[in-house]
């Protein structure tokens, strides 16, 4: 089938920095994304695990973004932004997806 | 001090500590045992709902002293300058950062309503009556202790922190709206509305604690272990001197007010306890920078503890002792 | 008219409303109170496990009478009648496509358990009975509208949409087979079955019920945040005018079956009521170019609020006046 | 005999059975009903913690008689032992490799903590006490039929299968230490920690338990389908010969210790019983080229719907006709 | 260590759709894949939480399956004809997998 | 912006392994790791889903690495000893990261 070049951004991120992330993507003119559940973790910062939390604080979610390549760098300077200070990683891949009309 | 040897012991004694340390012993003991988060958030809710609506009813029922108003500007007060006298008793036994201080302190000022609603269940046990406003206390000392501490870092020239949309956040987090809602609702729907659901909200309400606490053991239990040698023992002094010396604060503020016996008590409960839900959300919004064992291990797996198994029934004692109720 | 007002104030001012209220309120101003997914679900299999169990134990207890089968006859018509009316209702009022008027209308013919859970607690608040079998008949009432609207959708010239897959899941969605089985167990076991869990099922529902419209509230309200401007002026005076003349026509049909009181208003309620869970699923599926912001919006934003404050003690007033009850 | 059918039929039409035959109906009809993970978890919490507690609260009560160690062992003697006999059973009636048998016969020696429950909720419906430390012996059964099938499976040549650290979940896997945990706090907070929290674990615990066993329906029913053609008729016959053996072995060591008559049936009940949570977890780890659908199927589609239904009738009545009580 | 080259295909679709999906999927052959749960997102047809819903109707998944590249096409076809009227999105990824006997 | 090569690691498995496979890479200098839900999916050993399950034996889970290409190796030989007689799917995939510093 006809599929289209694309990039696929994964931004790992505290659940409380979401909606200050998705927010800031939209202001760059994102469109779509989804968000994942992240159920723990490790990093520089030490392990975590969802379960042990009781603070909305502390659990970490994915914001994913299927995106096209010439937008790439507008979104990842806005998320940089957010991301900086915060603990958080952001990972970029190519990908194919079928129905390019949508993006 | 029999007394509060006694009240001490019968605290440990009870199911619902028990729980906690049960919950706390498994996790130090690495069983896989958990409450799952949707079920913890659940029985939050239970809580704060309860508590609220319970709060609410007895203001119907007893009406409105002129103590309220009082009351809540003392709340206010305590939650704005505790974090100032926590930031310097962390300067004088830790060397922690600036940052990490002012993090910490802001935990201090603020509350932990689980360990209101333990001391109020306390209270009940021994028929100790109290103000029902008093929850709407707690929940206006959430918020006042966060903008002390983002103080403390701006001196410090760090810059501005605080936005509209982290102030929004703040003071419309869930517990806060949930329990100054219920709080409303007890009051307008007062005795007919406690009856028609005091089989929901009193009833079985120790019971959940028991549960709750539980959860809360396995939290505490998990944060020590995974954050051992993050406190070296200034800091745990400090975790058991603050609440002694908040309580003691709060004491003033309350005698001064004019509480009941049982308020004065949970006045300097809420004095004592340190936040671990609304004050880490937003350090880690405004101060990404201060690190996070530090003040939930300090907050949750020191001073928690303690005020449970014995900030309480001292707390309990002494407000007794000085108001002679 | 004294009567409707006083009932309507007492329906506002209860425990039950007051906590979809706070939910509502809490959403409108975007704090960030949520019940966790899996508590809502949980809370929702609790309800239609209660209200189903009563339902059959009542049966057993009372004997059935011979409008049973009349009723469910009639639930059965209503239901497949109803989106009809609602269809030519909404090409008057508003400018939906055909599509989205046929999706919305299915809505309107299918029910709301939850709003007829509320209406049975306000029966029973005052204390007036109703035909146990009633949970029966909404269970009846769930998918009938959804073919409905469907055949309103082909003869638009869209071809078939149902096939036997989905025809399986809508007749055995999770809450129809819960409400049905625990009718049946109810019916089975009878007073003794009731006296064994009559703790759990009984005594506490009131309270459980408030967490439960809590969480509705919080879910209308997210939904009416979200989807600003979805709804014209059109599509708000049908989500009211809607339920009322549902809830008449239910009346006609249940005066001819001739059930008591308290049937009367609950047959007018399931007619008022618009369907929010299994109906929506089933569109989804089947007619996925519908919009569903425009459904939801309507049925939980719209007439689900409007039947929980108002409609309720009107449909309960009237089916008193009506029957002399 | 007919005191047998008597209790069988009384038990086949409790709410609780028919809450577990709703959920197998349920799910044999490929319903989308389900109750959502956190739900279950919660639900088993607070079931092990209440059937935790009032053993230990009925031991505060009744003392410690002098047959508590001795049933301690013949629990741990049991679980031991049991697997070799089912491993035996297997060979001559399936054709399960040497792998699959011993993995299911350390489920069968092992014990089914709800199946305990349902038993005990019988006893109470009838009025026959039984000793409180029974939940203890529930606790010791757990574990030591996890050895013997991988002893089983270790003379069959594979090699060290149990390290440490698998042997330190087992011990210390979320179920026994709740358990056990619950048990000492009712044994040591007594009738004054009953009362407290009786209207949360003794009030509603029936209801409880109808809907998890709703969800065990559920789950069981879902095994069933899934595994379609995993078992043969001389799997199946195994799932019922096996816990009938059982727990006739079971009353013989009741026997010999010296019971009380509803004792008698509980050790009966546990012999009887099959794991479907603590061993399969360790299988998994332990004999991960076991197949788990084996074991699954035979363990919770199989032997806890028969034990349920009917076996645990035939227990009672068997341990009432030999100990006369 | 030896790997193998495969695809990686994502397909973000309505929960109440994945039973379709998946079904309609093993008819074309795919032996394998898992599903991911997804607490979110925002697309064309607005934004959605999972916390916000009421409705087994509205949430979303995300179906992944690794494929060997010779059956892609087949999954690809199988795959549009139920997600086409749908929302949801489609990703394909190059991939390495250990163990390529298993596919 | 500025973004560095690295490898994704996908492992998914059984959620009981979990925490013997992150432990081993950790032991094998595997310094970041996010834990992933897996509600359900189908494979050799048949279909489930974790609205199914009653025990903790049976869920799974996906444990993502992100890692430098150096190290991919060492990660692979301490993921494959736990995995190879367990159940499990592991796959790889070439990524861009930013903040190449922390890894
Ligand atoms: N290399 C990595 N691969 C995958 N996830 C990571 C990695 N490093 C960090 N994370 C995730 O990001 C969270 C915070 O990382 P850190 O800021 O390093 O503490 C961790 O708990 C993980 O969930
Ligand atoms: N570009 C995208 N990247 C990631 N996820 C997306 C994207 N577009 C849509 N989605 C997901 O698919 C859902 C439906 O999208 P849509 O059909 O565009 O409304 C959204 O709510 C997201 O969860
Ligand atoms: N080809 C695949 N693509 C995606 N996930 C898979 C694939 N094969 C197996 N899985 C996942 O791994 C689990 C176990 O697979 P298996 O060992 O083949 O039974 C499955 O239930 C899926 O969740
Ligand atoms: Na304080
Ligand atoms: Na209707
Ligand atoms: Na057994």
């Amino acid at each position: 089938m006809q599929t289209h070049h694309a990039k696929r951004v994964v931004i790992t991120i505290e659940a409380i920095m979401q909606k200050r992330l998705t927010d800031t993507l939209e202001g760059a003119g994102v469109t779509g994304y989804s968000i994942l559940p992240v159920l723990g973790g490790s990093g520089r910062s030490g392990a975590w695990s969802r379960e042990g939390q009781i603070s909305r604080a502390s659990g970490m979610v994915q914001v994913v973004c299927i995106i096209r390549e010439e937008r790439l760098d507008g979104l990842l300077e806005a998320a940089f932004e957010v991301v900086d200070k915060h603990i958080g990683v952001v990972t970029i891949t190519d990908v194919e997806v079928l129905r390019a009309e949508r993006f | 001090m029999a007394d509060i040897l006694d009240l001490a012991a019968t605290n440990l004694l009870s199911p619902v500590i028990l729980s906690f340390v049960l919950g706390l012993a498994a996790a130090l003991g690495r069983s896989d045992l958990s409450v799952p988060e949707a079920a913890a958030k659940a029985l939050s809710i239970y809580l704060l709902f309860a508590i609220g609506f319970k709060g609410g009813a007895a203001v119907a029922a007893n009406g409105l002293d002129g103590t309220l108003v009082a009351t809540l500007v003392a709340g206010f007060v305590l939650s704005a300058i505790l974090p100032f006298i926590a930031f310097l008793l962390l300067q004088v036994l830790t060397n922690l950062s600036r940052v990490d201080a002012a993090a910490v302190a802001g935990h201090y000022g603020s509350i932990s309503i689980v360990t209101f609603v333990a001391a109020s269940s306390v209270l009940e046990g021994r028929a100790i009556s109290s103000e029902g406003y008093m929850v709407a206390v707690a929940a206006v000392m959430e918020a006042p202790a966060i903008l002390s501490a983002l103080w403390l870092v701006s001196t410090g020239g760090s810059g501005r922190r605080m936005d509209s949309e982290l102030m929004r956040e703040i003071l419309l987090n869930g517990s806060i709206v949930l329990l100054v809602g219920s709080f409303f609702i007890g009051a307008i729907t007062g005795d007919d509305g406690l009856e028609a659901i005091s089989s929901f909200i009193v009833a079985p309400f120790t019971g959940v604690l028991c549960l709750f606490l539980l959860d809360m053991g396995l939290v505490a239990g998990r944060g020590l272990r995974e954050s051992r040698g993050v406190l070296n023992m200034g800091a745990v002094a400090f975790g058991i001197a603050m609440p002694i010396i908040g309580s003691f604060i709060g004491l003033g503020a309350a005698l001064i007010v004019g509480l009941s016996p049982g308020g004065v008590a949970l006045l300097m409960v809420l004095s004592a306890s340190a936040s671990y839900i609304a004050v880490p959300a937003a350090m880690r919004v405004a101060l990404p920078e201060a690190n996070p064992s530090v003040y939930l291990t300090l907050s949750l797996g020191v001073t928690f503890p303690f005020n449970l198994t014995i900030g309480i029934p001292l707390y309990v004692a002494v407000s007794q002792a000085v108001t002679g109720g």
